[in-house]
């Protein structure tokens, strides 16, 4: 198992309704895999491409943004502005030549908790296939950016 | 005799009481049916009903327990917990069907040799009326009963029937004793057919109905079984055929 | 009005019954200045809503609305909950009551208890589940749902046999055998009972097999069978097999208009709606098709939107309605059930079902009818209490008010709003004593780290064994100490129970820590726990951050420990790097104008101004007619034949009288800026000469009740035959003891007339009880007429259905038609000398003969729709939404009735929705006592997570101004960049993300925040 | 305001190919406004070329700064300290940007990152439109307030053209053609009559075939 | 009327009152100059000028001013055409009086498809004047004798100006006006756009003898004969200001395989026959590009030949 790849994904979730949805799949009891983690903002609308951008120069090997469901969005159109940007930054990934689908948008209401797991099993399968990230692929010559 | 069916009979006896009667027995050169096998235990209260459950499924036709008399005890009130033990492994072993004629508890001093060698002879000819147990018939029973008295439930309520029925209970007041009794009879009915449903879905995924074939139990008992189990996460739902959901151990 | 002034009055309050509306009445006196002992006989609070599913109209899961409310109770400083406990007695009199408690024992001290569940495990004894209506067990140490409040587990001592194990498994150490009922005695000013209703028991109706076959289940069952939280987990079973059905049928009116075998003749008001609503939500539970079938007598879906929610299911989910009563149900060997029906046709059906669910009634808890009993107060008929419609919350008993389904059967909106009602009627006399009892929580100075480097503190919890049980605790907190910043880790079992936060609180002072991060379970249901402690340790709430490793790490990866434990230090690194960049923010106090603007003065504007005035504020009443009283004016008497000139004009002098209440008459809004607690309106007023003079009137929070107006129909031929009139010329003819009434030898009433159709799909509500209650008026002055209504559905809901039993009784004859097949009015002209000689012939197609028949009504009533007033500018002046149909829309259907989705603004009366007159005087008081929550303050908290603008950065190129949903920010000319005004700012952050020039941050999840948080975990992977 | 367009991300890289430390520059002005040059879209582009010299191994430094304006010298000026510590600096700025900064520091080598494209404003959020050409002499007041010389693509002065298409221009659903507006206004004001005599041929001199242009005021110019 | 303003042969027939008919010509992609009098050939005696189009589509082509030239020595009348797309205005009058000392005396002054059309969309367009300050141009160097700055001219051009009109372009209304713009601006004759649907091309008609400007000026109605029922098509989808009504394309459609062209005569026949006679026509513009071997069949079969020979 040492060598199996096990990919780090960022998972930027509103407050209202996905991070709601990640606590239900626990009290449910669930289970997705620990590849996963959370970072909480209160609304999608608060993801910046530069966050996305951020997290794939980290190294991030996966990031995907988890919103309300179209139309439901606690602070009205949030989840839409999102998808937007996750668009925009799929567009650069491909200029860059890496494969878009690393970074993608999710929508769910707070209380889909099995969805939440699914979607998190879905990410993590899909890349583990695409592999680790093409930024920490080559090992760092020189001291990273500071 | 020797066509006839010889019953197989495991006896456990204690130490201080009914082995020393055995033994005295013995001396005197009493005669009873050689069909007994014996364990000597420190105490009857030592006696495990799993320890019968075992010896059923191991090829025993029946399980015979001798101990002291209430108030004999050499540890003073061990016989009165193999009492309810036996009780309780009497009741499991009826709802089961297997009957509670398999098991023969009997209290005998060191000194009673000639009762001892009685209640033998006696216990041994009702097994031989009874006949062999059918072991391919009761595989299910037998496992059902082996889980039901594996569970912390069972094993705990019948330890603390004394103490609160006789003693006092947190509250400083003694339990109704119909109030235990109810209680002692819901647990083991339920945990029983709880058993006998995780001893099937455990092997493979099954639907209330089948569940019910193979248990004997009604439709509804098997589904609200069920749902007890799926509440103490024993249980999920595992996939539907059209519209009847088959239910598996959980994971 | 006050009592004798020896007497000292006291300003509590108790509240009786802890469900949706004994929380709404709470949560609304101790946000005005009221101390309040919300008293409930069960473990937790919650009442009938905890138990539903889903909501009508809505489909909002009840759990996630209700929960919020439920914390905000539990938490609530001024609030004190009681529950487990049964009041005894109650003397003294209004304004100084003495209530004697019984407080039954719980065996289990809830400061201590954090619902961890061990003890559930474990207790070997099993009884009946009542919160699962005995569809599966529980233990005898239980608790009634995860999220209950208090959130504590019990002993059912009547199932505990006393054997000790619990006390064993409770690592927090919290059970307390030695318990003992105990009385204590509340001193209050007032009381509300809000003791709700319970579910008829059907099993009293042999016919209908209701408890011997375990498919035939009541709605309350199917709908914990529906809730995830339920004994099937959501997924929709039948319980005798598990088989999933593939059809269900309702019964409606189970133990409701129903006479001879349930003695209860009223209409259960809520059992239609929730019926439809469960054929929606099953259809949504099943991936296989799932034929619904409701059988009825009549459609009672008259709320609003609730037509519409009939129509979708009709129409979009294919439920079949069928209209027919069900005398008994078969049960069949392999679980199915027979039913027998009898068509409109007249030829009999069967038909097999899987299941079959009977809409239940509600009717008063036993233990209800007792508590009112030792209090004295008047019950009706049906054991409900008995009141007014023009006091529609008080009792009979002075200083007790009731509300909610303990007044009368009705939903979750109409419960909320009399519960809101019952707290204005409440305080109205304790308005001197306001602020005298609550208590403000004394917190120290905030100590100010500016300057200072981060000094981390780091608290990890095993929760029990949910965290410690899967991670390795011990190695997480030592990994915390190398993290950069962390001066101070520990791990403890329970981080959230009392004593482990006394003992952060000395940490903190004593290491002079600044910085707080707890790794423990979801900051959604904790953060506002430790923020406190962190402020009664002189931090700012806002320098804490949390790492969530329960829900989302060792719940979800139970079976990967290692990975879990890995996966609980990356969430602890990340929330130290961003708690290293963290900053105090400031709560922002606003002060508060103590005065209210009602806008409307029809019978709901007068009651708010009155209610506003009582309290003992300034209100301001706006009229644009030249005369107070709104439609009222033309009402005869309330359907409980109440008159309501008197009441009217009493009602007028009162507001007339009133030295707080100034009337504008003749007068418009054109302008509304402000914000909560700051609102600036200019108003309008035309006097005689036509001039116009407008005052600027400041003011802290609004109603509009603006009120609406009958439609005037344009079929029937009304206006083209004096004897053709709508209800309100029937009322005002009937005061006038008009000859068309009095001679009148055969009356036809028409009803849905301009309502229910395609350009207003909704149902206005009142107009069957209009007809009704005219329709008996008329028999009584004019004994030998003949009367036919001709109806679609009547919807004489709640104890309304009375009238339909003694109309029926008076001889009234009934005819129903389908929209699609209206009765025809036409004329058929007279002697042309004679003035109006022409005379009026109709036919409509009976519903039971099948075939057309020809009436020659010399009376023709139109039972005709309500419309709101138009108020196009006045809605657009305050930023107000009105729905399709032009009625206001609310904040929230269910929970926020009388509120505007912008903060402040509140509604009342017709401009909601078409509503009896005793609602709307029960909605006016409601939203009294919503403004109370503003006004009643010096000063209000606003929110401190909200984006602030970086002057310098900023490029003034309006991106902000353009994307926030909310339009906040707007360019400030003098100062030359965008401003965004702290008290509006809802904080989700959009603008902060899209500004191009990076010149916005939104507190607490700046980028610096976020990206820190980014980085830590990819640091080290 | 100027309106500009983001140059390709490939295109950007060639001109960056070979060096190890680059400064981006955005500017607070106009290039912020249409969403090119501002300080975000620095971040942004900063944070891409790491990624891709991450990708490919090769080590690159990249520092991001804005300055209030590229086209005044004091703002210029502010970057004297630290703009010979790198290989290139690439300048998010409109046309005027890379030249003024060229003309600051002549032995640095200055790239642009952004395509600047015309006068215009925001029709919607998002979107820009031409709006004028700088041609040196107003003459909407003639149309009505639309100007043929920046929004008819053939510039005509006694248009439409005959290759007006149902109100959009001959080469573009998407261009309107600004003759159709101005005859539809004109009639609607009853004013039809202002296009029947014929505008003379335009003095071009003024524009941009004039010649590179100066603006003097006099009274500001500080002699000396 | 009676002093001619360029002694053209055009001008005499139209001023002479005949039916005037003038046909179409493209100069080659190249200095093939014999397949170009190939064409020429056909339509000597056939017609009375012959347009050659100026890089039309904004496809570079043989010059129209030489290809005139070419065609002044072959005996034929040309119609020299300028657009405003590719010269400023010294380029424009340095080639009006190069075409006029080369022979020339009839021009038609366009403003140019924008080269976006053609095969240089990369080239920077000039559009220094549009076509109506052209004709202005034109004018004054003909009746004043002065350059647009004003200069004398030594012997000035003296040319028969034509311009263009598109009657079926939005906005439709004002296409009158615009054309009055170009009768004022100096036009001497006008060639409208191919004519395909008549009944607004009858209306426009009736608003110009209405105003008067058929006494001004002459008016050639365009036709152009369509080939294919793809032809049609395309015109009416993809070439802009042009109307295909829905009936001709049925019309075409109707005609059995191989007919289609001799459809497309025969309405164009029907138009020459209906602008014999309607009020204000002073001739026909045949524009029959590619196709000009079918000429002289439709001048035969449209009674317009022999032609009239001036004086």
């Amino acid at each position: 198992m040492s060598d199996a790849f096990e990919p780090t994904i960022i998972a930027f979730c509103c407050k209202y309704c996905a991070y709601a949805a990640a606590d239900l799949a626990g009290s449910m009891r669930l289970s997705y895999p620990a590849n996963i983690k959370i970072s909480q903002v209160p609304c999608t609308g608060r993801v910046d491409i530069v966050h996305l951008l951020k997290a794939i120069e980290d190294g991030a090997d996966g990031v995907y943004v988890a919103g309300c469901m179209e139309g439901d969005c606690h602070f009205v159109s949030g989840n839409l502005k999102a998808l937007k940007r996750v668009t925009c930054v799929k567009k650069t990934l491909a200029e860059l030549g890496m494969e878009p689908e690393r970074v993608e948008m999710f929508n769910l209401s707070s209380a889909m908790g099995p969805r939440f797991a699914e979607i998190a099993i879905e990410m993590t399968d899909r890349i583990r296939k695409l592999g680790p990230s093409p930024v920490r692929r080559q090992p760092q010559p020189e001291a990273a950016a500071e | 005799m020797e066509t006839s069916f010889q019953p197989k009979i495991l006896a456990f006896l204690c130490n201080w009481c009914a082995y020393a009667g055995a033994d005295l027995a013995g001396v005197s050169r009493l005669q009873y049916p050689p069909n007994i096998r014996v364990i000597r235990t420190m105490c009857s209260g030592r006696v495990d009903p799993l320890f019968a459950i075992r010896a059923l499924k191991e090829g025993f036709d029946g399980v015979f327990v001798g101990g002291c008399h209430i108030g004999d005890c050499h540890y003073q009130d061990g016989n009165v917990y193999t009492l309810k033990r036996m009780d309780m492994l009497a009741r499991l072993l009826d709802i089961s069907g297997i009957g509670r004629k398999r098991i023969r508890l009997v209290w005998a001093s060191a000194a009673e040799a000639q009762p001892y060698a009685d209640s033998v002879t006696d216990f041994t000819a009702s097994i031989t009326a009874s006949g062999p147990l059918d072991r391919s018939r009761q595989t299910l029973a037998l496992a059902g009963l082996s889980r039901a008295l594996a569970t912390p439930r069972l094993r705990w309520l019948v330890g603390i029937d004394r103490q609160v029925t006789e003693r006092s209970n947190v509250y400083h007041e003694k339990t109704d004793t119909a109030h235990f009794q109810r209680v002692m009879q819901e647990a083991v009915e339920t945990e029983y057919h709880k058993a006998m449903i995780q001893e099937i879905i455990s092997q493979a995924p099954a639907n209330v109905r089948e569940l019910a074939e193979k248990t004997g139990l009604p439709v509804y008992t098997v589904s609200l079984r069920l749902n007890d189990l799926e509440r103490n996460a024993q249980a999920e739902l595992r996939g539907h055929e059209g519209r009847t959901p088959r239910f598996a151990a959980a994971a | 009005m006050n009592l004798q002034k020896t007497t000292e009055k006291t300003g509590s309050v108790m509240v009786v019954g802890a469900g949706v509306a004994g929380i709404q009445a709470s949560l609304d006196m101790a946000n005005a200045g009221y101390f309040v002992h919300l008293v409930d006989n069960s473990t937790s609070v919650g009442g009938l809503m905890a138990q539903l599913d889903k909501t009508f109209p809505t489909n909002d899961c009840a759990m996630c609305v209700i929960s919020p409310f439920l914390v905000e109770v539990g938490r609530h400083l001024n609030i004190n909950i009681i529950s487990n406990s049964e009041v005894e007695s109650l003397e003294g009199q209004a304004g100084a009551f003495h209530a004697t408690v019984r407080n039954d024992p719980r065996y289990i001290d809830i400061e201590k208890c954090t619902a961890c569940g061990q003890c559930r495990q474990i207790c070997p004894v099993t009884a009946i589940n009542e919160f699962d209506c005995g569809l599966d067990l529980r233990k005898a140490i239980y608790i009634k749902y995860p999220q209950a409040v208090p959130l504590a587990y019990a002993i059912d001592r009547s199932a505990c046999i006393g054997c000790g194990l619990c006390e064993k498994a409770c690592l927090a150490e919290a059970i307390s055998y030695a318990d003992t009922p105990r009385r204590t005695v509340l001193n209050v000013g007032a009381v509300i009972l809000s003791m709700g209703s319970s579910v008829y028991d059907p099993s009293g109706l042999d016919t209908l097999a209701y408890g011997r076959h375990p498919n035939i289940v009541t709605s309350l069952e199917f709908e914990r069978i529906l809730s995830a939280s339920g004994p099937y987990k959501g997924h929709l079973m039948r319980p005798y097999d598990r088989e999933i059905p593939e059809k269900i049928a309702w019964l409606q009116c189970v133990g409701s208009r129903d006479i001879n075998r349930a003695g209860h003749g009223y209409c259960s008001s809520v059992c239609c709606m929730y019926a439809i609503k469960q054929t929606m939500i099953a259809k949504e539970h099943v991936s296989t098709p799932l034929d619904a079938a409701v059988f009825y007598m009549d459609m009672r879906t008259y709320g609003k939107d609730f037509d519409k929610y009939y129509t979708r299911a009709k129409d979009e989910k294919h439920v079949r309605f069928i209209r027919s009563r069900i005398h008994t149900i078969e049960p069949l060997k392999n679980g199915d059930l027979n039913i027998r029906y009898v068509l409109e046709s007249g030829d009999v059906q069967e038909e097999t079902f899987n299941m079959v669910v009977l809409s239940a009634g509600l009717s008063p808890p036993p233990s209800a009818i007792a508590l009112a009993g030792r209090l004295g107060i008047d019950l009706n008929a049906y054991h409900y209490a008995q009141t007014a419609d023009i006091r529609p919350v008080n009792t009979s008993r002075e200083g007790i008010y009731v509300c909610g389904a303990f007044q009368g059967p009705k939903d979750i909106p109409q419960s909320v709003m009399e519960a809101s009602a019952a707290a204005a009627s409440a305080t109205e006399t304790l308005a001197d004593v306001r602020w005298t009892q609550t208590k403000v929580r004394e917190l120290p100075a905030e100590v100010d780290f500016s300057g200072q480097k981060p000094r981390i503190g780091v608290f990890v919890c095993n929760c029990g064994i949910n965290i410690g049980g899967v991670a390795d605790v011990p190695a997480i907190r030592e990994y915390a100490r190398s993290l950069p910043h962390v001066i101070h880790v520990e791990d403890n079992l329970f981080t959230c129970s009392q004593d482990t936060q006394e003992k952060i609180k000395q940490v903190l002072v004593e290491k002079g820590i600044n910085r707080v991060v707890v790794a423990s379970c979801s900051p959604r249901t904790h953060e506002p726990l430790f923020q406190e402690t962190l402020r009664e340790a002189g931090l700012n709430k806002y320098l804490f951050e949390m790492a969530n490793i329960r829900d989302q790490n060792t719940w979800v990866h139970m079976a990967s420990p290692a990975k879990a434990t890995a996966k609980a230090k990356d969430l602890v690194r990340m929330a130290v790097a961003k708690a290293a960049y963290i900053e105090p923010l400031p709560q922002v106090m606003l002060d508060v104008t103590n005065s209210v603007l009602v806008v409307g003065g029809g019978v709901a504007g007068m009651e708010a101004a009155l209610g506003v005035a009582r309290q003992g504020y300034q209100a301001w009443l706006v009229e644009r007619g030249h005369q107070l009283g709104g439609m009222a004016r033309q009402l005869r008497s309330t359907w409980q034949g109440e008159p309501v000139a008197p009441y009217l004009s009493d009602l007028i002098d009162a507001v007339h009288r009133h030295e707080h209440i100034q009337i504008f008459m003749e007068t418009q809004v054109v302008h509304v800026t402000g914000t909560i607690g700051n609102f600036t309106t200019t108003l309008v007023t035309q006097d005689d000469e036509g001039k116009e003079k407008s005052t600027v009137i400041p003011h802290g929070a609004a109603i509009l009740a603006t009120g609406g107006h009958e439609y005037a129909p344009t079929e029937y031929q009304y206006g083209a035959h004096p004897s053709v009139m709508t209800h309100l010329e029937f009322d005002v003819a009937a005061t006038k003891q008009d000859n068309r009434l009095l001679s009148a030898k055969l009356a036809v009433f028409i009803q849905c007339v301009g309502s229910r159709s395609a350009e207003r799909p909704y149902c206005s509500r009142v107009c069957c009880t209009h007809s009704l209650k005219s329709a008996l008026w008329l028999k009584t002055i004019n004994p030998d007429v003949q009367i036919f209504i001709l109806y679609r559905d009547i919807r004489a809901y709640g104890f309304r259905e009375s009238l339909y039993q003694k109309a029926r009784e008076a001889g009234v004859q009934f005819i129903r038609f389908e929209s699609e097949n209206p009765p025809v009015v036409s004329l058929t002209p007279g002697d042309p000398s004679e003035p109006n000689s022409s005379r009026l012939s109709l036919t409509v197609t009976d519903h039971i003969l099948q075939r057309p028949i020809i009436l020659n009504p010399d009376l023709v009533v139109l039972a005709s729709a309500i419309l709101p007033n138009e108020n196009k500018k006045l809605f657009e002046a305050f930023k107000v939404p009105a729905n399709a149909d032009g009625f206001l829309v609310e904040a929230h259907a269910k929970l926020r009735p009388v509120d505007f989705a912008s903060e402040g603004l509140f509604l009342a009366g017709l401009a909601h929705y078409p509503k009896t007159i005793d609602e709307s005087i029960a909605q006016a008081k409601a939203a009294v006592s919503r403004t109370m929550n503003i006004v009643s303050k010096t000063a209000i908290m606003v929110g401190s997570v909200i984006a602030v603008v970086n002057p310098e950065r900023c490029a003034v190129c309006l991106t902000c101004v353009r994307t926030c949903p909310y339009g906040i920010p707007r360019i400030d000319p003098e100062k030359g960049h965008a401003v965004i005004a702290a008290v509006e700012c809802h904080g989700c952050g959009v603008c902060a993300s899209e500004c191009p020039g990076k010149a916005i941050a939104l507190k607490h999840f700046t980028d610096e925040q976020i990206n820190a948080k980014t980085d830590a975990l990819f640091q080290a992977a | 305001m100027i309106v500009a367009d983001r140059k390709s991300l490939s295109e950007i890289q060639d001109m960056v190919r070979d060096c190890r430390k680059i400064l981006l520059v955005g500017c607070k002005g106009c290039v912020t406004v249409c969403n090119v040059g501002g300080l975000k879209e620095v971040q942004v582009l900063a944070a891409t070329l790491r990624i891709a010299a991450k990708i490919e191994g090769r080590p690159l430094i990249v520092e991001e700064t804005v300055l209030e304006r590229q086209c005044d010298p004091e703002y210029v000026e502010m970057l004297k300290p630290v703009v010979d510590n790198f290989d290139a600096v690439v300048s998010m700025a409109c046309g005027v940007g890379p030249q003024f900064l060229s003309e600051a520091y002549p032995q640095q080598r200055f790239f642009p990152a952004v395509n600047t494209t015309f006068f215009g404003g925001a029709v919607a959020h998002g979107i820009w439109e031409e709006r004028c050409a700088g041609c040196g002499t107003c003459i909407i007041h003639y149309f009505d307030g639309m100007c043929p010389v920046a929004r008819c693509s053939k510039s005509l002065m006694n248009g439409p053209c005959g290759g007006s298409d149902h109100g959009k221009c001959e080469i573009s659903r998407n261009i309107n053609c600004i003759w159709d507006m101005i005859v539809r206004k004109k009639t609607e004001q009853g004013r039809l009559n202002d296009l029947l005599d014929i505008v003379p041929a335009k003095n071009w001199q003024t524009a941009r075939d004039g010649g590179p242009r100066q603006s003097r005021r006099e009274e500001l110019i500080q002699n000396g | 009327m009676d002093d001619l303003k360029s002694g053209s042969n055009l001008e005499k027939v139209l001023k002479a009152g005949h039916f005037a008919l003038t046909g179409e010509c493209g100069p080659p992609k190249g200095a093939n100059i014999a397949h170009l009098k190939e064409k020429f050939a056909h339509l000597k005696g056939v017609v009375d000028a012959v347009n050659l189009t100026d890089n039309q589509t904004a496809v570079v082509r043989l010059s129209s001013w030489a290809a005139s030239a070419i065609m002044v020595q072959d005996g034929l009348e040309p119609n020299f055409q300028m657009v405003c797309r590719d010269r400023n205005r010294l380029a424009m009058q340095s080639d009006i009086l190069g075409a006029y000392a080369l022979g020339v005396r009839n021009m038609l002054c366009l403003s140019g498809d924008h080269q976006k059309f053609g095969n240089h969309p990369a080239a920077k367009n000039v559009y220094d004047i549009d076509s109506m300050q052209l004709i202005s141009l034109v004018k004054k160097m003909r009746d004043e004798g002065r350059f647009m700055n004003d200069d004398v001219i030594d012997t000035p051009p003296r040319l028969f100006i034509g311009a263009a009109a598109n009657p079926f372009a939005e906005p439709f209304d004002f296409r009158i006006y615009r054309m009055t713009k170009k009768i004022a601006a100096g036009a001497d004759f006008i060639q409208t756009q191919c004519i395909y649907n008549m009944d607004r091309f009858r209306v426009f008609m009736k608003q110009a003898v209405d105003m008067g400007l058929t006494e001004k000026c002459f008016i050639l109605a365009g036709v152009t004969p369509m080939k294919t029922v793809g032809m049609a098509s395309y015109m009416a989808k993809s070439v802009p200001g042009m109307e295909v009504p829905e009936s001709l394309i049925k019309r075409l459609k109707g005609a059995e395989k191989g007919k289609v062209a001799e459809e497309g005569i025969r309405f164009c026949l029907e138009q020459i026959e209906e602008f014999k006679t309607m009020k204000g026509v002073a001739g026909v513009h045949l524009m029959a590009i590619e196709w000009e071997h079918r000429v002289p069949e439709i001048a035969e079969r449209a009674g317009l030949l022999p032609r009239p020979v001036a004086p």
